[in-house]
C-alpha cells in the first residue's frame, strides 16, 4: 500500500469559541422581553407589581409553562403538537373519574396515560408517514369527542380535593408549588437533553430529518419520545388544572392551545425545528400570561386589549427570535 | 363549611366600605355578542348611578383566561372589591368561588353553578342567580308545539354540550314534548350557541328530513337566527323557530312574524343587579347575613316572548329602583331547586 | 498524476431512463380517490345523503371554505402557515355589514361595500406581510397577532349593537339560485378558477411556489421574494375578506366571530387535499378537492346520524385516514414527514 | 515554465482592459480569514483556472465577484472599472454570473423556469407567465450545451447531472443581459458530472471562450490544465501564483496548492496481507430487488474494498440506499457476519455496524446549523459517552482529534458545519463513521465528491487503513479511474442489474475501457 503522507499545514491553531456580545443578549432576550412587558404593566397600572400579583402570575402561568414546555421538544424535532390542549381536558376528565378508585396514585397513573396517548400519536406520525400536524389535529378532534363522552358532557367535580391540595401549596410562601414543579420540569428535561445525546439527536432531527436519519441518529424513536413526552405533559397540566378547579370537564383546556404555541414561538424557538429551548419557552409562557391577564386587569377595554395584544406579542417575537440561527422564515 | 379565609378575617368589616372606594368589576365573556355587550353597560350603568365605574373583563370565552383574569384580580385590592362574574361554564364557577371567598371579595354569579355548589356555604359568595333552563326550554317547546299545530316533526339545535344551561333547556324541551306526544323529534344536533353554525347544520338537516321539518327548537336566539337564514336560502317559510335570550334580533323577527317565540333574560338587568347586590352589602347597607337563603340561589323572573307582548321587550331598559338596596330581589322566581 | 483524466474513451453511452415527469402524476390522485370513495360511502349508507338537492346543499355549504382555502393555500404553499382568517373576515363581516344598508346607520355602497371591506382584509393581510418579511416574526405568530388585531378592529366597529344587512344584493347572495347553486357558490367556483389562473400563470403565484421549494435559491437567481411575500399574504387576506362578506350575506348579519373556527379547517381542508404544510407542494386545485372533502365528510355524519357528541371525533379519524391513505402510496426512502 | 509569475495586470496596460480584476480583497469569517489579500486577473476571452485546496477560499472569492459576500477590504474591477457589487443582479448587470458550487434550483419549479429565473424577460409579460415563450427561452439556453432536458420537466425528477446542466443553461442567460463580453464562473461545475457530460461541458466552455471569459474551479488538476489558458493558485486565502496551462504539469499546481512537494499518486492498491482463504464473505447480498434494481447479489469480505460502477441510472445508488435500510426492497436477503441484516430502517443497520456516506451532502450528508463536533458524533453516541450521559471532554478530544488527522480546516470544533468549506464538510461527514470505531460494513457514494487531492489521499488512505482493519467496504467512486484503483473487486451494474464483476487486485487491474464495455 502506497500511502503517500501529505505535508499537511498543521491545522489553524483552534480559536477559543466564546459568543459575542450580541449573541449573549439574544439568548436573553426572551427574558428581557419578559421584564419590559412587566415595567409596561406597571407604568399603566402602578398597582400592578405587587408581590401578590407576581404570585398569582406565576401560578396561573404553571399549567401553560407545562403544556409548551413538553410542545417545546416536539417543535424542536420538527414537528407541532396540536393535541396537547384537547388531551389536556381530557386528562381532567380522567383524573376526576379516576380519583375515586386510584386515590393517590391517580396524578402518575394520568401522567403515564397521557404519555402513552402522547407515544401512540407519535407512532401514527412515525409509521404512517402522516405530518405531525395532521396527526395531532386528528388527535384534538378525537380526544375532545372522548372526553365530551366519558364526561357526559359536564364537568366532573372532585370527589377528593386533598389529592391535589399540594399543588395549590406555597413553597416559601410565596412561590406557587405548581410553578415549582413547571419550573423543576423544565429544569429536568433541559438537563436529560443536555447529558444526553438527546439534544443533539433531537436538534438534528429538527434541523435536517434526511441528515439525522442517514447519519444514524435514531429519528424515530427521538420523535416518539418527544410526543410522549409532550403527551405526559399535558397530564401534568391536566393535573394543575383540576388542582385549581376542583373539577375535571371536558372543555377545561381547550383554550390553551394557541397561547402554549404562542409561548413557544415568543420564547424564540424555531417553530421550524431545531433551535431553540425549554428555558425560552418558561419566559415565553410568562409573557402569554402577563399579556392574558395583565392587559384586561389594568384596565385596557376589550376591544383595545385584542389589537394590543396582537401587537405586542409579534413584537415580543420580533425582539426573541435569534435571526443568526434561523436563516429563512417561514 | 367555615372556609378559612386568610384576607376574608381582616376585610370582613361589618362597617363596610366607603362606597367611593368600592370596586366594581363585571366580567363577561366578550363583547362581541349583543346580549353580553348589553349586560356590560348595565353594569356601567348601575355603576354610574352610585358614582363609581365599573371595570369590564372579557375573557372570549375562554375559561383559563377567565380563571387567570380572576386570580390577578385577586391578588390585588380586594378590601372592597364587587365582583359580577358571568362563569364560562359550570366547573368555572367553584375555582372562582373559593378564590373569592379566600381574598374577601363579594361575589354574585349567574348562569353557570354546579348543582351541589351551595352558596349559604360561603360568606362572600352572596348570591347565585340564573334562569330557570328547563322551564326555558319548556316555555318554547310549547310555543312551537303550538305553532305547528300540536303534531309534526321539529329539530333541535343545542348549545355547547357541557354546558349547564344547554343541557337544561334541552330537558325542558323534552319536558314539552312528553306533553306534545304528536311532537316528533326528528333530530338534535349541536350549533355551539353560534348562529353560523346553526346555519350549516339546519341547511343539512333541512336536506335531511325535508318537508318533515314543521318547526326549528334552538337553544338560544343566536341559532335561532342562523335558522332562520337557513330556511330564507331554502326557499322555506312554513317553519317555526323558537328561541331563547330576547336578543334584540330575534324581537325584530318575532315582530315580523318570521320568528315564533323567545324567552326573555334581560342582559343589562343582570349586568347591574350583580354589581348591585356586592355594592349593597360592601356598603353595609345590607348584612350578608340578612340575604335569606332562598335569595342565594334563585331563578330570576322571565317572560315567553310572542307576538302579541313583543313590544313590551323591543328596548328594554333598567330600572334605577330594580337596584335599589331593599329591592334586589324582586325579580325572583324563587330558589333555585 | 491521475486524478480524473476526462479521457474520451472512458466515455459512457447514457442509458436515460423515461424519468423526468412534468407536473402531475398519479401519485397525486390520493385526495380525489379519497373523496370518491367517502363519497360513495355515505350514499350507501343515507339515502337523504345521495339526494340532488343534498348535493346541492354540499357545494353551497363548500363555498365560504373554499375561498377561504384559496387564499391560505398560497401561504401554505410558500411553506407558511396562516392563522389569520377568523380575525380578517370578522373585521371584513363587520365593515361590510356597516356599510351596505344596515340597521346601525344609513349607509348604503352596495358593492362599493363589499370592495371596501375586501380592501381592509388585504389591508390586514398585507400586515402579516409585513410583520414577517420586516420584523422577520414566523408567519405563524405574525398571523396569530393580526387575527387578534383583526377581532379587535371588529368589536371596536361592533360596538355591542349587531348590525343587521338588508342589502338587497348581498341578501341575494345567498338566497338566489342560478343552475341550482346558489349566487355564494358561483362565486367561490370563480375564486377558485382565478386563484387556479393566478398559481399557474402568474408571477406571483410561480414564485409563491417556488419560495416554498427553495427560497435561499430564489434570492442566488436575484429574485427578493419579500415582495412576493407580502403579495402572498395580501392576496390572503382579500380572499380571507371576501368570505367574511359571504359569511355576512349567509347570515344577513354581520358577526365578529364570522371567522371562527375556519383557520384551522382550511389548513385541515388543505392538507388533506395535498397542498402540505412544508410548502412547494400541491396547489388550488388540490386544496379544493380537500375541501370537498371536508364538506362532505361534515354533512355526511350529520346524514347518516353519527351523535353529535362523536362528529369530531370521527371526523378527525376520517382526516387522519384519508390523509394516511393518500400518503401511503408517495412514501419514498428517507421521507421526512414533519 | 514559471511558477509565482506575477502577469501584468490588465486595467492600465494599453489595449483591452481585464475583464475583470480584483485586487487586495479580504474577507473576515469568525475565527477565520477566508480571503487574505487576492489578487486575480481575468483577461477577457480566456478560461481562468483557480485551484487551491478545500478551504483556500475559492468559494468566498468567487461569491464576492458575484456579490453574495462582501468583502472587508480590496476591489474589485471590471472592464478597467472599480466596481461595488451588491447584489447578484448587481454582478449580473456588469455581465458577471455564476454556477454554485451546491446545486441552486429550485425543484418544484420546471427547468425552463429554472433557467430564466429571475430575468424572465419576455416569459413574463405584467406578471403573466407566456408558457410558450418561457419554453423557447429555456430550449435556447439548453440547445447551446447541447442538453435534450424537456424544458417544462420539474427539476426535482431530473437527475444530479441533468440539473447541473439545467445551471449552466440558467447562467448562460447573461449572454442576453449585457451587451458587453460577459464573466462566467463555474464552481466545481464537474464535480458530479460524468464523462460524457464533461466533455459537452468542455466543449460549450471552450465555446464560450470565444465571446467571454470564464472562471473555472475544479479539483480534478488536470481537467483544470485540459480547459484552461492559465490557472491562478489560492493557498489559505493568499494568491500564491499563477502557471499557464500550456505545459504545466499537476504536481507542479499542487505544490503551489499545499505549498510544499506532496504526493504523485492517488490510488491505492489494495493490501497485500489479505488472506485468500475461503472465508464466509462479511456481507452477503442475495436477490436484492427494490424499485429500481432487481435480483442484486453482492458479497464483501472483511478487508475488502467493492467498488460499484455503472451509468446514471443504473441503480447503485439505491442498492447502497437499501443496505442501509433507507430504500424499501421488495425481495431479498442481506446477511452481515452470518448474521441477517433487517433493512427496516437505518437504525437497525447503524446498530448492526453499517456506515453510509451519502452523495449529497448538503441536504443528506451534514446537519447544517450544528457544530462539527455534534455532526461528528451523531451516530454512534458511545463516542462521546460511555454510558448514557455526555462527557463533552471525552468528546472533545476525540473530535479534534480527527479533526488533526484529516486536517479539517475549522476554526473550531463548536463552528456550524454549514460553514465550512465544502470539503471541509464531506471529511467531517466521513469522519462520523472513522469516529463510531466498529462499523464493520461502510458504504461510501461518492466519498471525494468535492475533495482537493491532499483531501482525497487522506481519504483514500483512510479507506485503506479501515479495510485494513477489518471494514468491508462498498464504493460508488466518483470516477472509473478512481474506482479501479481503489476496490479490490468491482462490481458493474446496469439497468438495475449487477451484470458483470471484474476482479481488480493489485497488479492485475482492468482499464477504464474494460469496465465501460460492461457498462453499457
Ligand atoms: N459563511 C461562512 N461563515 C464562516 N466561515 C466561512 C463561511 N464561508 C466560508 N467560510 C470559511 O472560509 C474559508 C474558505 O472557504 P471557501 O468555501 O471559500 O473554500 P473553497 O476554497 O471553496 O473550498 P472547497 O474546495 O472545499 O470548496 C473556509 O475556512 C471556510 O470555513
Ligand atoms: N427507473 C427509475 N425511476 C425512478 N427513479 C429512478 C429510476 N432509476 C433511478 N432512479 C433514481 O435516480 C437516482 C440516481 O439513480 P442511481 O442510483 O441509479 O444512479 P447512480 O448509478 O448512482 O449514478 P451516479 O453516478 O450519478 O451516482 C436515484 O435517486 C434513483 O432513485
Ligand atoms: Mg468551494
Ligand atoms: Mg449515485
Amino acid at each position: 500500500m502506497s500511502t503517500p503522507v501529505l505535508a499537511q499545514p498543521a491545522p489553524d491553531a483552534p480559536v477559543v469559541h466564546r459568543p459575542t456580545v450580541g449573541q449573549r443578549l439574544t439568548s436573553f432576550m426572551p427574558v428581557i422581553a419578559l421584564v419590559v412587558l412587566l415595567a409596561a404593566l406597571t407604568i399603566a397600572d402602578p398597582g400592578f407589581l405587587t408581590l401578590s400579583s407576581l404570585t398569582a402570575a406565576v401560578r396561573t402561568a404553571a399549567p401553560l409553562i407545562v403544556l409548551a414546555a413538553g410542545a417545546t421538544v416536539v417543535v424542536l424535532c420538527g414537528g407541532i403538537d396540536l393535541s396537547i390542549a384537547a388531551l389536556c381536558s381530557l386528562a381532567t376528565v380522567f383524573f376526576a373519574l379516576w380519583l375515586p378508585d386510584l386515590g393517590g396514585a391517580t396524578t402518575l397513573a394520568i401522567i403515564a396515560a397521557t404519555g402513552a396517548i402522547g407515544a401512540l400519536q407519535g407512532v401514527v406520525h412515525v409509521l404512517l408517514r402522516i405530518p405531525s400536524f395532521i396527526v395531532t389535529l386528528g388527535g384534538m378532534s378525537i380526544f375532545a369527542a372522548i372526553a365530551l363522552v366519558i364526561s357526559d358532557a359536564g364537568p366532573i367535580p372532585l370527589s377528593d380535593r386533598d389529592s391535589t391540595k399540594w399543588l395549590t401549596l406555597y413553597v416559601a410562601g410565596v412561590l406557587p408549588m405548581a410553578f415549582v414543579v413547571a419550573l423543576v420540569l423544565v429544569a429536568v428535561v433541559s438537563l436529560v437533553l443536555k447529558l444526553t445525546p438527546l439534544e443533539s439527536w433531537v436538534r438534528a432531527t429538527g434541523y435536517s430529518e434526511s441528515a439525522a436519519r442517514l447519519g444514524g441518529a435514531p429519528v424515530d424513536l427521538v420523535k416518539i419520545g418527544a410526543f410522549t413526552l409532550s403527551g405526559a405533559c399535558a397530564g401534568l397540566a391536566a393535573v394543575m388544572l383540576v388542582s385549581r378547579n376542583f373539577s375535571g370537564s371536558p372543555t377545561m383546556a381547550d383554550n390553551l392551545l394557541l397561547p402554549a404555541v404562542a409561548a413557544i414561538v415568543v420564547g424564540g424557538t424555531a417553530i421550524t425545528g431545531g433551535h431553540g429551548s425549554l428555558w425560552r419557552s418558561l419566559a415565553g409562557a410568562l409573557v402569554v400570561t402577563l399579556l392574558r391577564v395583565g392587559l384586561p386587569i389594568v384596565g385596557v377595554p376589550s376591544a383595545y386589549e385584542q389589537i394590543l395584544y396582537g401587537a405586542i406579542i409579534v413584537a415580543a417575537v420580533a425582539l426573541t427570535l435569534d435571526r443568526s440561527k434561523v436563516l429563512i422564515i417561514k | 363549611t367555615e372556609t378559612a379565609a386568610g384576607g376574608g378575617g381582616e376585610t370582613a368589616a361589618a362597617e363596610g366600605c366607603a362606597p367611593e372606594d368600592v370596586t366594581l368589576v363585571g366580567q363577561v365573556r366578550n363583547e362581541s355578542n349583543p346580549y353580553e355587550a348589553s349586560w356590560l353597560d348595565g353594569g356601567d350603568a348601575f355603576a354610574e348611578q352610585v358614582g363609581l365605574t365599573q371595570e369590564r373583563l372579557t375573557y372570549d370565552g375562554d375559561s383559563t383566561r377567565q380563571q387567570e383574569q380572576i386570580s390577578q384580580l385577586l391578588a390585588g385590592d380586594t378590601d372592597c372589591l364587587v365582583m359580577n362574574i358571568l362563569p364560562n361554564g359550570d366547573s368555572d364557577t367553584p375555582p372562582i368561588v373559593e378564590g373569592a371567598e379566600a381574598a374577601g371579595a363579594y361575589l354574585v354569579t349567574q348562569w353557570n353553578k354546579p348543582a351541589d355548589l351551595n352558596v349559604t356555604d360561603y360568606d362572600y359568595w352572596l348570591s347565585h342567580l340564573t334562569y330557570n333552563g328547563v322551564e326555558s326550554g319548556k316555555q318554547i317547546g310549547d310555543a312551537l308545539s303550538e305553532a305547528i299545530g300540536g303534531s309534526g316533526g321539529i329539530v333541535a339545535l343545542q348549545g355547547i354540550l357541557d354546558t349547564g344551561a344547554a343541557k337544561d333547556r334541552f330537558a325542558g324541551l323534552e319536558e314539552s314534548l312528553a306533553a306534545n306526544p304528536d311532537v316528533e323529534l326528528l333530530d338534535d344536533q349541536t350549533a355551539n350557541f353560534s348562529r353560523a353554525e346553526a346555519l350549516e347544520v339546519t341547511k343539512t338537516l333541512l336536506t335531511k328530513h325535508g318537508d318533515d321539518i314543521k318547526g326549528i327548537w334552538a337553544a338560544n336566539d343566536d341559532m335561532a337566527l342562523g335558522a332562520l337564514e337557513a330556511l330564507q336560502q331554502a326557499g322555506r317559510d312554513d317553519v317555526a323557530v323558537v328561541g331563547i335570550d330576547a336578543v334584540p334580533d330575534a324581537l325584530t323577527a318575532i315582530e315580523d312574524g318570521t320568528m315564533t317565540a323567545t324567552v326573555s333574560s334581560d342582559g343589562p338587568w343582570q349586568g347591574g343587579i350583580g354589581l348591585a347586590i356586592g355594592y349593597c352589602v360592601a356598603t353595609g347597607e345590607l348584612a350578608a347575613e340578612d340575604i335569606a337563603d332562598e335569595d342565594r340561589a334563585w331563578y330570576a323572573e322571565q317572560f315567553l316572548i310572542e307576538q302579541d307582548n313583543v313590544a313590551d321587550f323591543v328596548s328594554p331598559e333598567t330600572d334605577e329602583a330594580d337596584f335599589a338596596c331593599d329591592n334586589l330581589f324582586s325579580r325572583s322566581q324563587g330558589a333555585m331547586s | 498524476m491521475t486524478t480524473s483524466p476526462a479521457e474520451a474513451d472512458t466515455d459512457v453511452v447514457h442509458a436515460q431512463r423515461p424519468r423526468p415527469r412534468r407536473g402531475v402524476s398519479l401519485m397525486d390522485a390520493g385526495p380525489p380517490i379519497a373523496l370518491v370513495v367517502l363519497f360513495g360511502v355515505f350514499a350507501a349508507m343515507s339515502p337523504g345523503f345521495r339526494t340532488f338537492s343534498n348535493v346541492q346543499n354540499v357545494l353551497d355549504a363548500a363555498a365560504v371554505l373554499a375561498v377561504v382555502t384559496c387564499g391560505i393555500s398560497f401561504v401554505l404553499m410558500m411553506g407558511s402557515i396562516d392563522l389569520s382568517a377568523p380575525g380578517i373576515m370578522g373585521a371584513s363581516a363587520i365593515t361590510v355589514a356597516l356599510l351596505v344598508a344596515n340597521n346601525r346607520n344609513d349607509n348604503d355602497l352596495g358593492l362599493v361595500g363589499v370592495l371596501v371591506a375586501v380592501l381592509v382584509a388585504a389591508a390586514l393581510g398585507c400586515l402579516s406581510g409585513l410583520a414577517l418579511v420586516v420584523l422577520k416574526v414566523p408567519s405563524f405568530m405574525a398571523t396569530l397577532g393580526v387575527s387578534a388585531v383583526g377581532l379587535g378592529v371588529a368589536t371596536l366597529m361592533f360596538a355591542g349593537v349587531q348590525p343587521n344587512i338588508s342589502d338587497a344584493m348581498l341578501e341575494g347572495w345567498a338566497v338566489e339560485r342560478f343552475l341550482g347553486l346558489a349566487r355564494l357558490t358561483w362565486i367561490a367556483l370563480a375564486c377558485v378558477i382565478a386563484a387556479w389562473l393566478v398559481q399557474r400563470y402568474t408571477r406571483l403565484g410561480r414564485y409563491a411556489f417556488a419560495i416554498g421549494g427553495a427560497e435561499e435559491v430564489l434570492a442566488l437567481s436575484g429574485v427578493r421574494v419579500a415582495p412576493y411575500k407580502v403579495a402572498v399574504f395580501t392576496m390572503a387576506g382579500a380572499f380571507y375578506g371576501l368570505a367574511g362578506v359571504m359569511v355576512t350575506s349567509q347570515l344577513g348579519a354581520g358577526l365578529v366571530q364570522a371567522g371562527r373556527g375556519f383557520d384551522f379547517s382550511a389548513i385541515t381542508a388543505a392538507v388533506v387535499g395535498g397542498t402540505l404544510l412544508i410548502g412547494g407542494r400541491g396547489g388550488i386545485l388540490q386544496s379544493t378537492v380537500g375541501v370537498l372533502l371536508v364538506t362532505v365528510l361534515t354533512n355526511g355524519l350529520v346524514q347518516v346520524g353519527v351523535s353529535p357528541y362523536w362528529q369530531g371525533g370521527v371526523q378527525g379519524l376520517i382526516v387522519v385516514a384519508a390523509v394516511a391513505a393518500a400518503v401511503i402510496p408517495q412514501r419514498r426512502r428517507n421521507q421526512v414527514t414533519k | 515554465m514559471t511558477t509565482d509569475l506575477q502577469t501584468d495586470p490588465g486595467p492600465r496596460a494599453p489595449g483591452s482592459p481585464a475583464a475583470l480584476e480584483v485586487r487586495g480583497l479580504v474577507k473576515h469569517y469568525p475565527g477565520v480569514k477566508a480571503l487574505d489579500g487576492v489578487d486575480l486577473v481575468v483577461r477577457q476571452h480566456e478560461v481562468l483556472g483557480l485551484a487551491g485546496e478545500n478551504g483556500a477560499g475559492k468559494s468566498t472569492l468567487l461569491k464576492a465577484l458575484v456579490g453574495l459576500v462582501r468583502p472587508d477590504a480590496g476591489e474589485i474591477w471590471v472592464r478597467g472599472e472599480k466596481v461595488r457589487l451588491r447584489s447578484i443582479m448587481d454582478a449580473a448587470d456588469h455581465g458577471i454570473g455564476m454556477v454554485f458550487q451546491e446545486q441552486s434550483l429550485v425543484p418544484n419549479l420546471t427547468a425552463a423556469e429554472n433557467i430564466v429565473l429571475g430575468s424572465e424577460g419576455p416569459g413574463v409579460r405584467r406578471g403573466v407567465y407566456r408558457w410558450r415563450t418561457m419554453r423557447a427561452l429555456a430550449q435556447e439556453q439548453l440547445d447551446k450545451i447541447g442538453s435534450h432536458i424537456d424544458p417544462l420537466a420539474r427539476t426535482d425528477t431530473l437527475s444530479f447531472a441533468d440539473r447541473q446542466m439545467v445551471e449552466i443553461a440558467k447562467v448562460l442567460r447573461i449572454e442576453e443581459r449585457t451587451s458587453h463580453p460577459p464573466v462566467i464562473i463555474l464552481d466545481e461545475p464537474t464535480s458530479v458530472l460524468e464523462s460524457k457530460e464533461i466533455d459537452t461541458l468542455f466543449t460549450q466552455v471552450r465555446r464560450l471562450r470565444e465571446f467571454a471569459s470564464v472562471v473555472f474551479v475544479s479539483h480534478r488538476l488536470d481537467e483544470v490544465l485540459d480547459v484552461c489558458d492559465r490557472v491562478a493558485v489560492l493557498r489559505g486565502g493568499q494568491s500564491v501564483g499563477e502557471v499557464p496551462a500550456e505545459g504545466a504539469a499537476p504536481a507542479e499546481l499542487h505544490r503551489m496548492m499545499i505549498g510544499s512537494t506532496g504526493a504523485d499518486d492517488h490510488y491505492h492498491d489494495s493490501a497485500a496481507e489479505r488472506s485468500d482463504e475461503p472465508r464466509r464473505p462479511r456481507l452477503e447480498v442475495r436477490g436484492l430487488s427494490g424499485k429500481t434494481f432487481r435480483d442484486v447479489d453482492l458479497d464483501v469480505h472483511a478487508g475488502e474494498i467493492v467498488g460499484i460502477v455503472g451509468v446514471h441510472g443504473s441503480g447503485r445508488e439505491d442498492v447502497c440506499r437499501a443496505l442501509f435500510g433507507a430504500e424499501p426492497t421488495t425481495a431479498g436477503e442481506v446477511v452481515l457476519d452470518g448474521k441477517k441484516l433487517e433493512l427496516s430502517g437505518t437504525r437497525a443497520a447503524c446498530a448492526a455496524g453499517v456506515g453510509y456516506v451519502p452523495a449529497e451532502r448538503k441536504t443528506e450528508g451534514m446537519v447544517g446549523p450544528m457544530s462539527v463536533a455534534d455532526n461528528m458524533t451523531l451516530t454512534k453516541q458511545q463516542a462521546r459517552c460511555s454510558g448514557p450521559v455526555v462527557r463533552p471532554r471525552k468528546q472533545a478530544s476525540l473530535v479534534d482529534g480527527w479533526i488533526e488527522r484529516l486536517s479539517i480546516r475549522t476554526p473550531h470544533r463548536g463552528t456550524a458545519i454549514q460553514r465550512l468549506s465544502g470539503g471541509n464538510q464531506q471529511k467531517v461527514v466521513l469522519a462520523r463513521w472513522l469516529v463510531a470505531g466498529d462499523v464493520r460494513l461502510l458504504l461510501l457514494d461518492h466519498p471525494t465528491r468535492g475533495l482537493d487531492i491532499g483531501a482525497r489521499s487522506e481519504v483514500y488512505r483512510l479507506m485503506r487503513e479501515l479495510a485494513n482493519s477489518g471494514v468491508a467496504t462498498v464504493l460508488l467512486a466518483d470516477s472509473l479511474e478512481e474506482a479501479i484503483g481503489m476496490s479490490d473487486r468491482i462490481i458493474v451494474m446496469s439497468d438495475g442489474r449487477a451484470t458483470k464483476e471484474v476482479a481488480a487486485p493489485a497488479g492485475g487491474k482492468p482499464t477504464p475501457l474494460d469496465l465501460v464495455k460492461e457498462m453499457v
